[in-house]
């Protein structure tokens, strides 16, 4: 018992962080039915982004954010009023295919700049940790991740409950025609949505930089994440987001614990699976 | 119009002739060529009976590329089994894996079809890099006790390509095919005319299975070595895709347009590394925005031009 | 001929595909006036007032608001512009509160400032939802769902009001009770089109009506000069 | 005469709205049974409730003395039961021929030889032979109505539920759509049929169901339940209080 309050200690505080890698991908599929394959590789821009930064201006990785969460707003906002918007329609696959070959530009994009080699956005806090008793030790950067990812959580929520474009946005994806028809420009809407979801990534990004290491190709291993988040966690739900993270990052790191560290990913596919397979609409998910 | 109708088995013929005696008189650029061109418009074809088909949106199909490869390797290797045997065999065991996926996954529709196939492969992907039965993430070298010579494999290869266009040639204008094309039109409509969608469905999930472990097996004996990151990527897919949507989604010719196009831009851009890879994400954007039916599926849409009609008249 | 035309549709024709839902179709409707277009289902009723809010585009002719050319407008453009349609089936948004309901109605520019005082206008015109402010709207029953429907179409201060089938499935009481905050929004002189299944009730109210049949107009007039048989004839298509 | 489909207390709803609210009626064998009722009266929903594209809350369905309230659709059809859709779905891609062919084959379970004799008669009796191969999706209007009669015909049904199958038609048009349902009864169909134009159904029903709300109104005699005051009340509004 012992040697496991490590880990689901770890667990907890990384289903913060994982919950902010999804909460984008929820949200916009919450909103436009969209599943957006590149949201991986969005993020892991924003990790790129960041590192440009760190290591051309010698900035803290946090300082970054100012820059690369706005930044990535406007990659949001053009992704889909250019590109998403135009193929949306009655049709799941246009968007998915178009998401998709924007997941491979992206990766050989980054690879092309900046080699496969792994990168990752150092800071001091990285090793440092504060023990509480016992064998246990609390990671302080694991621990940021996850304040940070609840305050995200916290801000977005509070963005959609009580700003126009907030409303205007769960409007839009409770009627379309109901939100045209109070003057809203629901296309306009989405590119909105998606800049928003993009901010979130790009937070996802930072803190995935400093947590790990990154290379070109990690997108698709936080896209299966962000999904396993959503699935578990209920289609577009906030809330369930967070529960989601956490217990997906509980089954890794326990699961991880008796199999070995080479088995961590293999046992968070499997639980998500059986979920899938159990309740293919999710444990919160109403349907 | 007409002409080229009159004369299509004569063209056909033609066409089969010549790349059947490739290995007489082409150079070993060409061999490679034609050879990647059947393996992969091979499995093109599959994936667009998937998707453009039967609705399936599998992102999974690595699953049994690397199964079928490993497979194959495995028996060829350990067990001394002939490599051909080996290769079908390798095949028939995708299809196992398939139908215990399709326990799980084909409660889901769509997306989440999708997102289950893709999970199943990563988790094979895991197993397999984390297995000392497989020599881990280090790979396998496939040794035949007598390896076959580039020509053989050029018309297993061959076999395959001619083979699965031809399969799916006959499921189309059967029953099943009937079906599929209802389903692809209208899904709800086609159930309630009496068209079994769980079977068929089920029919082209396990036959996609088998042709692309059996093509996956061709492919590694050609390149002699299997590895779980390069054999289980998602990598697999993305092309599947390209091939397919720049070809033209549920048409017959458009995989095999679209597998020329990729080997052939692959070729070339081989030497830029992964611009490659960047310029065909682009091409598939640009044509998706603009012709979203691909190049074939934009033909026949203006010309009614089939290669093989699937039409009943 | 003192009242200036609030709404004049000439020569409306739409297709729907290859499918022509409306032909011909012309209408006006004087500023301050209630006016009731009925008919069968599939008559074209909804398409018109689609058309008009600027949710479908007009294969030919033209729509004019107060004198100002509106077709082909999305509704983005024609709700700034004063008019609003309470669209059938009410499509208010379930997952968003009563409060904030209202809040999107006031959602272009220019509204957004005067969002409270509307919002109380809007209470004092239907208290009950005043009562039910801080409730998901889809925890309303039918008859609240509607007003809050009519309630956020006054959010943007229209001065032409569509409402299509705004009867439907409610019980007489409560149909009774929305046409008499209907005539109080009519007395504020906004102008109101009224598209009904419940054809007594809506030619009561109206001072001028048109009767459609297969996406055509086949009658017109005071409701009191028509006569109980041709409306039945038209509607029923004997 | 037998009933050949018996429905008892169905109920189907969406979210909070009652679409079907403990609804029973029964279809007489060869007879043509009208359904009238006015908009979101829950018509089209009883179809689908029938063929199975929705599955039911309660209640039962049973056809020809079989319960098949929890068959798939395409049991349902092979069984017996064609339908039409108010806005005609033709399988677009494909040509009035293989539309025909999807339900001769999958439908009836005819071989593909088989099933092309038959269809030569469908496509003569709605006068479509000329028009065989071409694609669905681009047919104007009457074509594509009674492409949904044919490819319902196709199927080999013992019943057919017609949605609306005159919406939208000329006069004239409306009237060659009428000849073809004239010869499917003559072939013993039965038929249940959902018109919004009663004009021009009430010739041609035996008895008249109306519905409202997802209730049983009235049914019977077509004049008598036209004439009746719950339906004339549902159509044109209460008389004043």
């Amino acid at each position: 018992m012992e040697d496991l309050l490590q880990p689901m200690l770890n667990g907890l505080l990384l289903g913060g962080l994982y919950a902010v890698i999804a909460i984008g991908m929820t949200t916009m599929f919450g909103i436009v039915k969209l599943v957006n394959l590149a949201h991986g590789d969005l993020m892991i821009l924003g990790s790129y982004l960041s590192l440009v930064l760190v290591s051309w201006l010698g900035f803290n990785p946090f300082w970054t954010l100012l820059a690369v969460v706005p930044v990535m707003f406007f990659v949001g906002f053009f992704v889909q009023g250019f590109l998403l918007n135009r193929v949306l329609g009655k049709e799941m696959e246009p968007p998915l295919l178009v998401a998709f070959g924007l997941s491979i530009i992206l990766q050989n994009l980054l690879l092309l700049i900046f080699t496969p080699d792994a990168r990752s956005l150092m800071t001091d806090l990285s090793i440092k940790t504060i023990p509480l008793g016992g064998s246990v030790n609390l990671p302080v950067l694991y621990f940021v991740d996850f304040l940070i990812g609840c305050a995200v959580i916290l801000v977005l929520h509070l963005f959609f409950k009580n700003t126009y474009i907030g409303r205007a946005i769960r409007a839009a994806s409770d009627d379309e025609i109901g939100a045209r028809l109070m003057g809203i420009n629901t296309k306009n809407i989405y590119a909105y949505a998606m800049g928003i979801a993009m901010m979130t990534a790009a937070v996802a990004g930072v803190l995935v930089g400093m947590t790990f290491t990154f290379y070109p190709h990690t997108g698709p291993q936080y896209l299966i994440i962000a999904f396993g988040v959503m699935i578990i966690g209920g289609l577009g739900s906030m809330k369930g987001c967070l529960v989601g993270g956490i217990i997906l990052a509980e089954a890794q790191l326990i699961g991880a614990q008796f199999a070995g560290p080479g088995y961590q990913l293999l046992i968070g596919y499997l639980v998500l699976l059986i979920v899938l397979g159990v309740r293919p609409q999710g444990i919160f998910g109403k349907v | 119009m007409n002409k080229t109708l009159k004369y299509r088995w004569h063209i056909l013929g033609l066409i089969f002739v010549t790349l059947s005696t490739v290995p007489i008189w082409g150079s070993d650029y060409v061999l490679f060529f034609c050879l990647l061109f059947f393996l992969y418009a091979s499995m093109a074809q599959m994936w667009n009976l998937l998707v453009g088909y039967s609705g399936l949106l599998s992102l999974g199909q690595q699953a049994f590329v690397g199964f079928g490869g490993y497979t194959m390797a495995v028996l060829t290797n350990y067990y001394g089994v002939y490599v051909w045997l080996s290769v079908l065999i390798g095949g028939l065991f995708s299809v196992l894996l398939a139908l215990f996926m399709s326990l799980f996954i084909f409660r889901m529709k769509g997306i989440f079809f999708g997102i289950g196939t893709w999970v199943f492969a990563e988790i094979l992907l895991l197993w397999f890099s984390n297995w000392k039965y497989v020599k881990y993430g280090t790979g396998l070298f496939v040794k035949p006790a007598t390896p076959p010579s580039m020509s053989t494999i050029y018309y297993a290869a061959l076999i395959m390509g001619v083979g699965t266009l031809i399969t799916v040639f006959v499921i189309l204008r059967s029953k099943i095919g009937l079906g599929l094309m209802a389903m692809r039109d209208d899904e709800e409509v086609s159930e309630a005319m009496g068209v079994e969608i769980f079977r068929s469905k089920l029919f082209c999930f396990l036959v996609a299975a088998l042709i692309t472990g059996t093509t996956a097996g061709v492919l590694y004996v050609f390149q002699i070595f299997i590895q779980p990151y390069k054999a289980f990527a998602i990598d697999w897919t993305i092309v599947l895709v390209f091939i397919v949507v720049i070809g033209g989604i549920g048409t017959i010719e458009g995989p095999i347009v679209g597998a020329f196009i990729y080997v052939l831009l692959s070729q070339w851009l081989a030497e830029y590394g992964h611009v490659s890879l960047l310029i065909l994400g682009i091409i598939a954007i640009t044509i998706m925005l603009v012709a979203p039916k691909g190049i074939m599926g934009t033909l026949q849409e203006k010309t009614g031009f089939t290669i093989l009609p699937s039409r009943r008249t | 001929m003192s009242e200036s035309l609030a709404l004049k549709v000439r020569d409306l024709d739409i297709f729907y595909k290859d499918f022509q839902a409306l032909w011909n179709v012309s209408l006006e409707v004087r500023e301050g006036k209630i006016v009731s277009v009925i008919g069968a289902n599939g008559s074209g009723k909804s398409t018109l007032l689609n058309t008009i809010s600027g949710l479908l585009d007009p294969t030919r002719g033209t729509i004019e608001l107060f004198g100002e050319r509106i077709d082909g407008l999305p509704p983005h453009e024609t709700v700034p512009r004063g008019v609003t349609l309470v669209p059938e089936g009410r499509r208010i948004f379930p997952r968003l509160t009563v409060y904030e309901n209202l809040v999107m109605g006031s959602y272009t520019p220019r509204r957004r400032s005067k969002r409270e005082e509307t919002i109380s206008k809007a209470y004092e015109l239907f208290p009950v939802l005043n009562e039910r402010h801080d409730q998901m709207a889809d925890t309303l029953s039918g008859g609240e769902q509607q007003m809050l429907a009519i309630a956020r179409a006054m959010m943007s201060e229209p001065k032409l009001i569509l409402c299509d089938e705004i009867s439907l499935g409610l019980a007489p009481v409560i149909i009774k009770d929305i046409y008499k905050r209907l005539g109080q929004i009519n007395q504020e002189g906004i102008t109101i089109v009224l598209v009904e299944q419940d054809v007594k009730r809506s030619l009561k109210a109206a001072s001028q009506a048109y009767v459609m049949l297969e996406g055509k107009i086949v009658l017109e007039g005071q409701p009191s000069s028509l006569t109980e048989e041709q409306v039945k004839n038209a509607y029923f298509g004997i | 005469m037998p009933d050949i489909l018996v429905v008892n207390n169905l109920k189907r709803s969406f979210g909070k709205l009652v679409a079907v609210d403990d609804l029973s009626f029964e279809v007489r064998q060869g007879e043509i049974l009208g359904m009238m009722g006015p908009n979101g009266a829950g018509k089209t929903t009883v179809f689908n409730l029938l063929t199975g594209l929705l599955k039911a809350d309660g209640g039962t369905i049973s056809f020809r003395g079989n319960d098949i309230t929890h068959e798939t659709p395409s049991r349902r059809c092979r069984r017996g039961i064609g339908r039409t859709y108010q806005i005609p779905r033709p399988f677009g891609k494909m040509t009035i021929f293989e539309n025909l062919l999807v339900g001769a084959v999958h439908g009836a379970g005819l071989s593909e030889g088989r099933a092309r004799k038959e269809i030569h008669e469908i496509l003569d009796l709605i006068a479509m032979s000329p028009k065989k191969n071409l694609l669905a999706g681009g047919l104007p209007l009457l074509d594509r109505k009674t492409l949904e009669l044919g490819r319902a015909l196709a199927t080999q049904p013992s019943l057919i539920l017609l949605d609306e199958v005159a919406s939208g038609l000329t006069e004239g048009e409306t009237e060659q759509v009428m000849k073809i349902v004239k010869d499917i009864q003559n072939r013993g169909i039965t038929i249940v049929w959902i018109e919004h134009i009663l004009m021009t159904m009430s010739k041609g029903v035996d008895r008249l169901l109306a519905i409202s709300e997802g209730r049983w109104l009235n049914c019977g005699n077509p004049e008598e339940v036209m004439r009746s005051k719950e339906v004339m009340e549902c159509y044109l509004g209460a008389e004043d209080e």
